[in-house]
């Protein structure tokens, strides 16, 4: 029953990610699944909300592909480095198509997410109050607490259609280990209605066995299994390679235009037929570069009678 | 004294903010150098907490973004997103949080969303991420920025975080749990907030700075402290430090 | 500065435990810890708040001991047993003194305990609707959800004065590894005005940052520190000793009568000076009996370029 | 089948419920050995999830509690207390839940709590644990008890876990998203509920049961489905499997 979970990136998109779907592909600056972002491009979908604290390269490469009709989001820009420019252009210019925005702080849009993941009926939170944001997004409410009288800010669940969610390692039945930043992996599964595991490595069920506290998704929330090495490049995979900061800095050059975005997207997605090849194409100096010093974790013991 | 640059004043003058065994709240570039060079001088318990869940990092090199894998590798603990905010910022437990932005007002209203109208934007900028929470929830909001009439306004376009509103009265009614605006570095000088009105005023002059120039990079009628102090200069082993933090000087200019 | 954090769990209790607190002795049938529960009966605190969704054996004894006023709880029982007699007789007779009772189910009890550690104004949940719980506690309130106009449920924050929370292992500062069933450890620790962590055994701070994401609790939230093996027995550590379930059984007969009772607690808790002394008390057979199997985690890769 | 035990009929009945792929929140006891004989069985890819935040055990021996250390060597997953109320039960992720009590009603209503009156209680019952989160979430709950009079009253004293309330209808005023009472299991029948009126029906007869013993051991005049069965009786390889689990039969008496 459940082999039938493990499939390709491109049988998981073709199966899961529908046009005018909210999508979520989860990683606050870790793990982000661009290989899947890629085959949503190369797949044409459409009219699609990207949904995402961080929207990161990866929502400008698919902003620019014209995949995208609305973002909701919590920071829009290029850490360390400045803006997203497709965003920039759609937003500002309507370059190629103009999109709708929904915007949160940080906390609200992760709360939204985890309000999700647990079906909270609502999230009540200490921000938003004062800010300029809650008049532009009539998601945001207020609320009087009955325990002393305040005013609180609440936001609502959030439930995307479908979740990109790039792990360490998992079963083949989609039980995943997550270690290092784990941002909003796990509510992002647990809130999407499908979810698409990616996983640098397929290890066998005693593995995950071995240690069930690193287990953050379990099996049977998980609807695809896809291994799928070097999904996350240009974002990182903790222990497996590091994040490409050069490529992050040279993104602001590669979308001064629309046309030099689509140079680069004509190249690197359009041109490739999946993440293997992807892969072939980066100089090995590049993955070299990339490749992480060993730091292991001391092990525990799990030990019972 | 004659060769420290802007950058590196600010950051100095920023760090000596930091107490020891408070807790911070470090943003990747200036906000990161502060809270280390605070730490290796008067500072050493000070707890750093980044925005993507880790602490008490110990990063082997300049991290470019807050969610680095070097901020991971030997860090004391690391959280989910939805936990960094809700157990660390939401829980009180941050004493100073760094922020920036395009534009800050006389109240310390910070924004970082939008120059011109929300919905027809003549420039979009990232917009809130954390800073609202930040804003909203923790003891001491320290701002380092240029000093200049573009950044410093009267009113802000868009208030992406709270600072005291329109004045202490009307900050006090959000109920919010945070302390608000605490400090302003510039390169030319360290403005507070009046403990009444909530205003900024300057409080103390940088080395080479005076009253006049900041007064003409300021575009209201900033007030001025009657205890005005001169910041004292950076010391060698306060730049000797910073310098060996950011030796290929990625961050200082 | 830090290294203050290291003491004995008599000069803990002593320093951080005062008469008529709300304390929260952590663990979900996991890491209970029993020596701390016995270092509050010898130091005769009284009035005390006893916080737990399981009050288990420990505050059975404490009820016993004359140590509490109150007790708030979701489950008053002793886990595939039967009943805690002690509990029982304080609530049905008044002896050894009459116990006021806050009562609530399972999640509304961790959720108040989650909502304390992260400051959450209030937190609206899926239960208590229909139950006769909520008319007899003021505390379980309802709100509307401005969402979709139904009636939810909600409670307020707890924040205990004082939890005591066992762990594993922790460094000298309090930064503490946790593995197994982790029940309200963090959330008793982020709770509380005060926290006393107790370990199995201090590591060296480098065994901890090899797996930061296994650190529940960082040092800045812990105020004592205690090194005291064996504190959880008859409750159990992982990996370390087992449940002693015989002993959970021998409860029953024990406590039959207040007096047999007073006479468990004479020998075992007032006539011994410390968890060392007890565990001297303890049988080997019994002791090699807990012993676990070995059952070690897979290591895993931080590192980092 | 005259050798069957009533606990071991119960527990096989009950098991027959669960379907291959469900996810089900076991307790110790009954329920975990019904759990378990399902996955040997008819049900393979069962998911255990346990109220102590252990997800798919795999335990070595029979635990005595829900949070013993067997249940967590060998998980595929552990969480938190609070994360598995909320990411499980609250997250609407639980087909089945196993619930007892000392008192059910017609209705499907379940006292946990007390006997007598709440202030001043003749007897002082455990208290809800999980229960009324179980009873308010999950898609099915089915009850294994004897069937004795003092079980069955046709108004619990207490409502600890809401059951159909006083009927359908005022369990849809609730709006929780648990579907409610399933299934009653006991040693002599197995009883479901009116799918308009929420109340307690017998539709199946255990191997030597009459429905005149049933409404002998039950208190209110208990509603007989038109369509009454009688139960399977256990066979060989549910009796074998059953008692490999439990071989000390600490469970089954």
């Amino acid at each position: 029953m459940d082999s039938t979970k493990l499939m390709t990136m491109k049988d998981a998109v073709s199966k899961f990610v529908k046009d005018g779907d909210a999508v979520y592909l989860a990683g606050f600056t870790h793990m982000i699944p661009f290989a899947a972002g890629h085959e949503i491009i190369r797949q044409k979908r459409k009219d699609l909300t990207l949904c995402r604290a961080t929207p990161d390269i990866i929502y400008d490469q698919m902003i620019a592909a014209g995949c995208a009709k609305r973002m909701m989001f919590s920071y829009a820009g290029n850490p360390g480095v400045g803006s997203l420019r497709c965003f920039r252009r759609a937003l500002e210019k309507g370059v190629p198509k103009p999109i709708e925005i929904e915007e949160y702080t940080h906390f609200g849009l992760s709360g939204r997410l985890f309000a999700g993941a647990t079906k909270m009926p609502f999230l009540p939170m200490r921000t938003n109050l004062g800010s300029d944001l809650p008049p532009e997004n009539p998601m945001m409410k207020t609320i009087k607490n009955p325990y002393t009288g305040e005013e609180v800010s609440i936001v609502p669940p959030l439930n995307p259609d479908v979740a990109v969610v790039h792990v360490q390692r998992a079963d083949a039945k989609g039980n995943c280990h997550i270690w290092g930043i784990t941002g909003e992996q796990k509510d992002a599964a647990f809130a999407a209605k499908k979810v698409i595991i990616s996983c640098e490595e397929i290890v066998d069920e005693s593995v995950i066995r071995s240690d069930p506290n690193r287990t953050l998704i379990p099996d049977f929330v998980s609807h695809a299994v896809v291994c799928e090495p070097w999904c996350a490049h240009p974002s990182y995979t903790q222990g497996y390679y590091d994040r490409d900061n050069e490529f992050y800095m040279q993104w602001d050059d590669i979308t001064k235009e629309h046309e030099t975005t689509m140079k680069y997207l004509d190249e690197w997605v359009y041109g490739v037929e999946d993440r293997a090849a992807y892969m072939k194409k980066l100089s090995s100096e590049k993955v070299l570069k990339l490749l992480p010093k060993a730091a292991y974790s001391a092990p525990v013991n799990y030990g019972s009678v | 004294m004659t060769d420290v640059s802007p950058s590196e004043l600010m950051v100095i003058v920023a760090a000596r903010e930091l107490k020891d065994g408070e807790s911070v709240l470090v943003g990747v570039g200036i906000p990161n150098l502060a809270a280390n060079l605070a730490k290796k001088l008067q500072a050493p318990g000070l707890n750093m907490v980044y925005e993507s869940g880790a602490v008490g990092s110990n990063p082997s090199r300049m991290p470019l973004s807050i969610g680095d894998p070097c901020l991971v590798t030997g860090a004391k603990s690391v959280c989910s997103m939805y936990e960094q905010f809700a157990y660390y910022l939401q829980g009180g437990r941050i004493d100073v949080g760094f922020l920036g932005g395009a534009q800050i007002d006389k109240y310390g209203n910070i924004n970082s969303t939008i120059i011109g109208n929300y919905k027809t934007p003549k420039v979009r900028l990232p917009g809130s991420g954390g800073a609202c929470d930040i804003a909203s929830n923790v003891k001491k909001i320290i701002v380092i920025t240029p000093h200049e009439k573009r950044r410093f306004v009267e009113k802000v376009d868009f208030k992406t975080s709270p600072g005291f509103m329109d004045g202490k009265e009307s900050w006090k009614k959000l109920g919010l749990q945070g302390g608000g605006p605490y400090a302003v570095v510039t390169n030319l000088g360290t403005m507070k907030f009046d403990e009444v009105t909530g205003e900024m005023t300057l409080v103390s002059l940088h080395p080479g700075a005076t009253v006049e120039v900041i007064k003409e990079n300021t575009p209201w009628d900033l007030k001025i402290s009657p205890k005005l102090e001169n910041t004292p200069p950076p010391t060698e082993r306060e730049i000797s430090t910073l310098r060996a933090l950011d030796p290929d000087n990625i961050y200082l200019g």
